[in-house]
């Protein structure tokens, strides 16, 4: 019995664990609203079924979160993912409607280096403007963020650009060993990122940027740099999620895509336990955020609430899981559950929340 | 901002008359396809044309306005982001002796003498043509028929109106049902990710009617993915017309379109050189419009501009 | 020996600058470089009713500004104030349909503003939640009760409405609007607490360093959630000007404007780590934004994509030439 | 002296924080009209007691009384309305607000409902002329030294006419004169009968002023003692819990010979460096297995040099030699490549990311010159980082602790392992041992010797001015931020003369290097 109480605080005590606790919910209310959502089957030899359309959906999200964590760890902000993953869409899909033969794998390839090209030039831009020109990065991104939608929808003179291309749609809605390419994708730039940042001192050196830039420059780190390499990292993310998301519909659509996606990083980065003011970062609990979010879209229209009312019900879900993490707020609840034996003072409840 | 045009400001005296033309944004292909008429036809016209984009902002619209009227051009169009909350800044212009031609969206003023004429497509008509088109087509059909339903933008005119003239068409035969509605936001993405939604919580979907082609355009990925068959197993009607939709009909995935032309450029610069010469024009004006089937869609394609 | 060398500090000359006023002014100096421009190139753009164009067209943005300097000197961020103009403005619009009598639909209508800043500020105090994330609730949970209230946009009919919204102020040859000496008002009156009361300085202390304003025994948490009420309370006047302004309630208005109103702030020259930064900062940042889409209107001459490319290349611009300002006065 | 009743009592008080126990049931008491010192190695739990003491932490057991009333703050906010008033041990105020403001917030002078400006202007000014501090109080505090904002905490707390004072080494980064000031006024709010609770690592402080003292250890009580009844070797005895001998052999261990030193190679050359507004140029020279000194009073310009020399400010004029080939060392990149390390006294904004672990900070540097690609083995990273923790003795000793968890002390020691673990040929140490416990001192004196003899350049900072006469061969003295003369240290050399340099009005030149 205790055994099982000690397994369990310890459980508790992980950091992703009640993010995942979350995302259980979800998943079981879907599931109670309608039983089929779990079920998972073999069509044509692709898996098929809404948990993997969510973990699909979510690709891009996961893209764009990873990079962003990078920069909010530095004690950043990129508020241009959403353009740069239009431009760098808007890109690739300009130069393969260009070609004669869509299909051809190397025309696809071309456009993908190309417009990842840019992507990283973009990437460069905002690094600039934040680590050697000094600019606060919010308003360094956003700079990007405004005039990169005009630049997408420039390059597709404000057109939706259509592609008929088989190799770049795989990027989408592909599949490879039975999962969707998306998923691959995400997965293999989560490896990626991962070894990059832990198996490296990369992650513990923008760590220590982030939370005392000062110190780490008379450490010897050259900070500049690492800012400016972390918003090269998250604009390359970005525009793998462009990708993403035009190969998903065929289509560059340079004023829609990766509309609001900024928003969306940032709230998978921070539930996911990253603190805004930079720092510590937590790669897998900002892949569980993002999946968190997407569970949530997907339920929104899965159990046809009106959109009325889905606002109100993110919100609600936004605060649960945030409350629920909160150590303030769950030192609180036990309290309340059973209260200290002796000297219970009027004040005391106020303590808690000094931080140490 | 550099300008070619820059001091010509519109000041009263020049022969050429000055356009002040207020758009919603570029939010779509359409939105550019009705800019690019107004440009093209104000150019042919010898119309001189201040134009402002205002980002899908009801306040950019005002504040652009405003610096229409600074500015003394001859004649003020805009195509309202949203209906109300247009009669302070109409007033001004008024005073300032600007008439004011609304385009593409109309404003819900009680004062009727803020605008000179309204010019653009009837939403409610849109939807009824396509209801209509649905009731006849399945009028043979003897069990329940499942609609569902990509609505554009929540609370957006052209969804709400579209939505309004469908329902009302297809009330008149009762085995047609909308079995569920959801917002795509008018974009091909949203469309794909409703419709994916739509395919997993119903077996048996017969119909898609979405408000515009782009959704539809989204929704048509779904539909392979799902392993069936576009046009076939679901029957789809969409709004709009535009060129990629157009191809989809002609393909026979889409059965029917209701077109929405954004094309209203000409019929504008007459109106504004009407007004402007003191004429009087009618309180409404409709941009010629027609529905289309894969036949017709075949036929207009090669001459289909956007 | 007690002669300490720290003595040895030149006295001040009185016409000497202080440091930490070169970006506000460096600011100014940039905005008016840039309205001289507008004049340079465009007639109309003198006109002495432009600027006043502006100040009416922006001053619901100024106000909302105003509350987020607030939140943002102590290093919070508030991303809720857009949902709560709408918010407000819709409920006004709404309450006004249904026959409510304007005075009480007044009080109403600043009443949920406040109230909603004052819930986020303590679940950000007591539960230490970060202000993004639950701002970003209060975000969608104010936009959500704008849709749930009507889908579609309200008009505003009533007498005392339509007259604060078509008033015109005389001056001389132009005119300003009511919302206008609101603004002027909520300017006013935040900056005389900012610089002038124990709430004001205690704002900039947490923004300094929260954990010692704590330890120096100052009242962190109250003023925290303040802070957030403030800002709350500054949304609702803008919503109130907002729909004074339109006459209308929309449930998709001031979608974006918390990024509008956070630039403005940051233009302005205030730290977004907190601690630093005046209202009058905030001012010239929103004419900074009104100015450059005033230019751009008055061009007239691009289309839509190149509307944003000249916004963001202006923006920049002015930023670059702010910051190699202020970096040479160092 | 002490009065029947004290104004203070704590009763067996524990605080657990997540693996560590801070405090043990331990027992304290405060009379009116006393200074009572608060001692302990580093980690042994004196702030936190303070802390427990003013609300800023729980208590997980354990009363307070104050007056004979229980009390249980809920924060500073409480404490300092019922009379309590405190500094504490890292200088916790506001760097972005002006130094007058930092002396009366929360209690600004007022006229109706806003601040008067001009009045508490005014004030400050006055408030800091009384111990001596004559600085420019419409400035921000920030751009002041740490010695500076020390002082400015102390006049915050003293002008609360409180019940009970309490300074949590106050006098850790002042100077000699600072110091005499200091306790000129705590001797007349003792005489006041204000109640004093005094933390410091400097014995000779403690027997000057104070009446009791008490100690602890590990979290424990040890005990409270008068102080005449407690000889100083049995009270470091009390600390350190074991017999000591170590303690006074530092001297007979530095017995250098400054000519022998300053006849190798110069390691490191400085002609004329100088930076505008903070140095004026200055020429100094550092061998190979020197320890050159710095002695100036507070805000004489010592860290700036120290700063010049690692390039973390840009010297503007002047020629910089490293191994004999001048150089230009722009930035701590450009020293650290040249084996050139830096132990800042500010460890808290320059020193330390407090988020990070023991073993993160301790490698940074050394990871930070290798570069990101190549990280330092993890079985290299035990190795060091548990050889200097025991060497150093860190406590708690687990290396994966956030450092900002550590006491002060303890966080002194990981900033010097960091410095030291890639072995730099110039080590610039600026005021190393500030905060750190009498043994672990010792222990770190002991280290700089062995390390010059090893051939290691090391220029050292401190305020204490026998630190400085007993670790250097040679003394270079700072006054107004001038370098005004370099004196070698062999037997003739004492604090006096020293003292002299400092005070006398003309500059001298250089008796050594010429
Ligand atoms: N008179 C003064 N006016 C303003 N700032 C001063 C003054 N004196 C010193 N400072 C500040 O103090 C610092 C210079 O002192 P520095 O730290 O170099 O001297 P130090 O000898 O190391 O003294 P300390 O013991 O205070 O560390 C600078 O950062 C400077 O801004
Ligand atoms: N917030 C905290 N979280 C965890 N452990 C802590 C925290 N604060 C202090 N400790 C631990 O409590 C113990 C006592 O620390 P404290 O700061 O009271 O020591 P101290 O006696 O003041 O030492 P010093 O002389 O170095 O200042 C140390 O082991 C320290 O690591
Ligand atoms: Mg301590
Ligand atoms: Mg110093």
């Amino acid at each position: 019995m205790s055994a099982v109480r000690d397994r369990f605080a310890a459980a508790s005590g992980h950091r992703l664990f009640w993010p995942l606790v979350v995302l259980a919910l979800l998943i079981v209310a879907n599931t109670v609203y309608r039983p089929s959502f779990l079920s998972v089957e073999l069509k044509d030899g692709h898996l098929y079924g809404s948990l993997i359309d969510i973990v699909r959906l979510s690709a891009p999200l996961i893209l764009v979160a990873l990079g962003m964590s990078l920069v909010i760890a530095t004690g950043g902000i990129d508020l241009s993912v959403g353009s740069v993953a239009a431009v760098s869409g808007a890109v690739a899909c300009l130069y393969i409607s260009k070609q004669p033969d869509q299909n051809s794998l190397g025309g696809v390839f071309t456009a993908l280096a190309l417009a990842f090209g840019v992507a990283l030039v973009l990437g460069v831009w905002n690094g600039t403007l934040v680590a050697v020109i000094g600019i606060q990065p919010i308003i360094a991104t956003l700079i990007l963020m405004v005039a990169g939608r005009g630049l997408a929808q420039l390059i597709a003179e404000g057109q939706i650009i259509t592609i008929n291309s088989e190799p770049y749609r795989t990027i989408g809605v592909g599949h490879l060993l039975t999962l969707p390419f998306a998923i691959v994708v995400a997965l293999v730039v989560t490896l990626l990122v991962a070894v990059l940042t832990r198996r490296t001192a990369l992650g513990m050196i923008i760590e220590a940027v982030g939370g005392n830039a000062e110190a780490s420059r008379l450490a010897g780190i050259r900070s500049r740099r690492i800012t400016l390499l972390v918003y090269v990292v998250s604009a390359a993310c970005a525009a793998v999620a462009g990708f993403m998301m035009t190969a998903n519909v065929s289509s560059a659509d340079g004023n829609a895509v990766g509309l609001w996606v900024e928003l969306d990083a940032i709230l998978a980065v921070v539930i996911g336990g990253t603190a805004l003011a930079g720092g510590r970062f937590y790669l897998g609990g900002t892949i569980v955020g993002a999946l968190i979010i997407q569970t949530l879209t997907t339920s929104v229209y899965a159990m046809s609430i009106d959109p009325q009312t889905a606002l109100l019900f993110k919100a609600v879900v936004v605060i649960a899981v945030c409350l629920i993490q909160a150590p303030a707020f769950r030192a609180r609840l036990r309290r309340r559950r059973t209260p200290p034996p002796p000297p219970p003072t009027a004040v005391e409840t106020q303590k808690e929340q000094v931080p140490a | 901002g550099n300008s070619d045009t820059g001091g010509s400001g519109g000041e009263a005296g020049s022969d050429k008359i000055v356009l002040g033309f207020s758009q919603v944004g570029a939010e779509s292909g359409w939105r550019t396809a009705n800019t690019t008429s107004v440009k093209e036809a104000a150019t042919e016209a010898g119309i001189e044309l201040k134009f402002d984009d205002a980002q899908q902002k009801q306040e950019n619209q005002i504040k652009a306005i405003r610096n229409f009227i600074q500015q003394k051009v001859d004649v003020i169009a805009f195509s309202p982001v949203v209906e109300s909350g247009w009669d302070t800044v109409l007033k001004e212009a008024k005073d300032a002796d600007i008439p004011v031609i609304l385009t593409d969206r109309a404003v819900d003023s009680a004062d009727k003498t803020l605008y000179k004429t309204f010019i653009g497509s009837d939403f409610v008509k849109e939807g009824r043509l396509s209801g209509e088109w649905l009731v006849e087509e399945k009028k043979a059909a003897t069990g329940p028929v499942n609609i569902v339903e990509l609505q554009g933008t929540t609370g957006s005119a052209p969804a709400n109106d579209r939505k309004k003239g469908f329902a009302e068409a297809i009330a008149t035969n009762p085995n047609l049902k909308v079995v569920a509605s959801q917002s795509g936001d008018f974009t091909r993405a949203g469309g794909k990710q409703v419709m994916e939604q739509f395919l997993k919580a119903n077996p048996k979907i017969d119909v898609l009617f979405a408000h515009n082609d782009d959704m539809g355009l989204g929704a048509l990925e779904a539909i392979t993915a799902a392993g069936k068959v576009p046009g076939k197993d679901i029957t789809i009607i969409t709004i709009d017309a535009v060129k990629d939709g157009m191809q989809a009909l002609a393909d026979g995935k889409f059965n029917f379109i209701a077109e929405c032309s954004p094309l209203l450029g000409p019929q504008l610069m007459d109106l504004v050189k009407k007004v402007h010469a003191g004429e009087s024009v009618p309180e409404r004006v409709e941009t010629e419009e027609t529905t289309f089937t894969p036949e017709q869609a075949k036929a207009a394609l090669p001459t289909r501009k956007y | 020996m007690t002669t300490t060398p720290l003595a040895a500090r030149d006295a001040k000359a009185w016409w000497r600058v202080p440091q930490r006023h070169v970006p506000v002014l460096a600011t100014l100096a940039l905005l008016l470089v840039m309205y001289g421009i507008g004049v340079s190139q465009y007639t109309a753009f003198s006109n002495i009713q432009v600027i006043f164009n502006i100040l009416i067209d922006n001053g619901f943005l100024l106000i909302v500004a105003v509350g987020m300097t607030f939140v943002i000197l102590t290093g919070g961020i508030d991303l809720s104030v857009g949902s709560v103009v709408a918010m407000t403005a819709m409920v006004s619009a709404s309450l006004l349909r249904s026959g409510l009598p304007p005075a009480l639909v007044l009080v109403i209508a600043l009443l949920i503003g406040p109230t909603l800043g004052f819930a986020m500020g303590c679940v950000i105090h007591f539960f230490d939640i970060q202000p993004f994330i639950v701002t970003l609730a209060g975000m969608f949970f104010a936009r959500g009760l704008c849709t749930w209230i009507s889908a579609s946009s309200i008009p505003i009919t009533d007498g005392f409405w339509t007259s604060m919204a078509q008033e015109r102020i005389r001056i001389g040859e132009n005119f300003v609007s009511v919302s206008v000496l609101i603004t002027l008002v909520v300017v006013l009156v935040a900056a005389f607490v900012l610089a002038y009361t124990r709430l004001g300085r205690n704002v900039y202390a947490i923004g300094g360093n929260p954990q010692s304003a704590l330890l120096m025994g100052l009242p962190v948490g109250r003023t925290k959630i303040a802070v957030y009420t403030i800002s709350g309370l500054c949304s609702a006047i803008g919503g109130i000007v907002l729909s004074f302004y339109t006459l209308s309630g929309a449930p998709l208005i001031a979608v974006g404007m918390e990024l509008d109103v956070i630039a403005a702030v940051v233009i302005g020259g205030t730290l977004l780590t907190g601690g630093s930064g005046y209202v009058f900062g905030t001012v010239l940042g929103v004419l900074v934004l009104g100015v450059i889409q005033t230019l751009i209107t008055f061009d007239g001459s691009l289309n839509s994509w190149w509307t944003k490319i000249v916004i963001g290349a202006l923006l920049f611009a002015f930023i670059l030439l702010q910051r190699l300002v202020v970096l040479r006065k160092k | 002296m002490s009065q029947p009743r004290p104004v203070l009592t704590m009763t067996a008080i524990s605080k657990i924080f997540p693996g560590v126990r801070a405090l043990d049931g331990v027992d304290f008491r405060l009379f009116p009209g006393e200074v009572h010192a608060l001692m302990g190695e580093n980690g042994a739990g004196k702030s936190t007691l303070i802390k427990v003491l003013t609300g800023v932490y729980g208590t997980d057991a354990g009363t307070i009384a104050l007056d004979g009333e229980q009390v249980s703050f809920a924060g500073p906010m409480q404490a300092t309305a019922a009379g309590v008033s405190t500094v504490y041990q890292e200088v916790n105020l506001l760097p972005n607000l002006s130094v007058a403001e930092n002396i009366f917030i929360g209690r600004e002078p007022r006229r109706g409902p806003a601040v008067n400006w001009r009045e508490m202007r005014r004030r400050a000014t006055e408030l800091l002329a009384r111990i001596d501090l004559r600085i420019d109080v419409t400035e921000l505090l920030g751009s002041y030294s740490l010695a500076v904002q020390q002082m400015v905490a102390i006049a915050r707390a003293i002008d609360v006419r409180a019940r009970v004072l309490i300074l949590d080494e106050p006098t850790s980064s002042l100077d000699a004169d600072e110091v005499a000031q200091l306790m000129r006024i705590m001797r007349q709010l003792r005489d006041d009968g204000i109640a004093i609770l005094f933390v410091t690592h400097f014995l000779d402080q403690v027997y000057g002023i104070a009446d009791r003292i008490t100690v602890l250890r590990n979290g424990r009580l040890v005990g409270e003692w008068p102080t005449a009844q407690l000889p100083q070797l049995a009270l470091v005895e009390k600390m350190i819990g074991k017999e000591l001998d170590a303690l006074e052999s530092i001297d007979a261990e530095a017995g250098h010979d400054p000519a022998a030193v300053a006849a190798g190679t110069p390691l490191v050359v400085a002609d004329g460096l100088g930076r505008t507004g903070s140095v004026a140029p200055f020429s100094l020279t550092i061998h190979a297995g020197e320890v050159v000194g710095l002695a100036g009073l507070l805000g004489s310009g010592r860290t700036e040099v120290a700063r010049l020399f690692f390039g973390a400010d840009r010297a503007d004029r002047g020629q910089l030699t490293v191994d004999g080939s001048p150089t230009a060392i722009r930035n701590p990149v450009a020293a650290i490549e040249r084996d050139i390390a830096f132990c800042s006294e500010n460890r808290r904004t320059e020193g330390l990311v407090g988020e990070l672990t023991v073993r993160e900070n301790i490698i940074l540097a050394m990871q930070a010159a290798r570069g990101w690609l190549r990280p330092v083995p993890r079985r290299r990273q035990d190795e060091l980082v548990q050889r200097w923790i025991g060497a150093l003795s860190i406590r708690p000793a687990n290396p994966d602790v956030p450092v900002r968890n550590l006491s002060g002390g303890n966080q002194q020691k990981v900033l010097l392992a960091r410095w030291l673990i890639t072995e730099p040929r110039l080590l610039i140490l600026d005021e190393p041992t500030r905060g750190i416990d009498i043994g672990a001192k010792t222990e770190i004196q002991r280290l700089v010797v062995e390390l010059a003899d090893g051939g290691m350049a090391v220029l050292f900072i401190s305020a204490e001015l026998e630190e400085v006469l007993r670790l250097s061969h040679t003394v270079a003295v700072m006054r107004d931020r001038q370098l005004v003369a370099t004196l070698t240290n062999d037997d003739t050399l004492d604090a006096e003369r020293v003292m002299h340099a400092i005070a006398s009005g003309d500059r001298q030149e250089s008796e050594v290097h010429p």
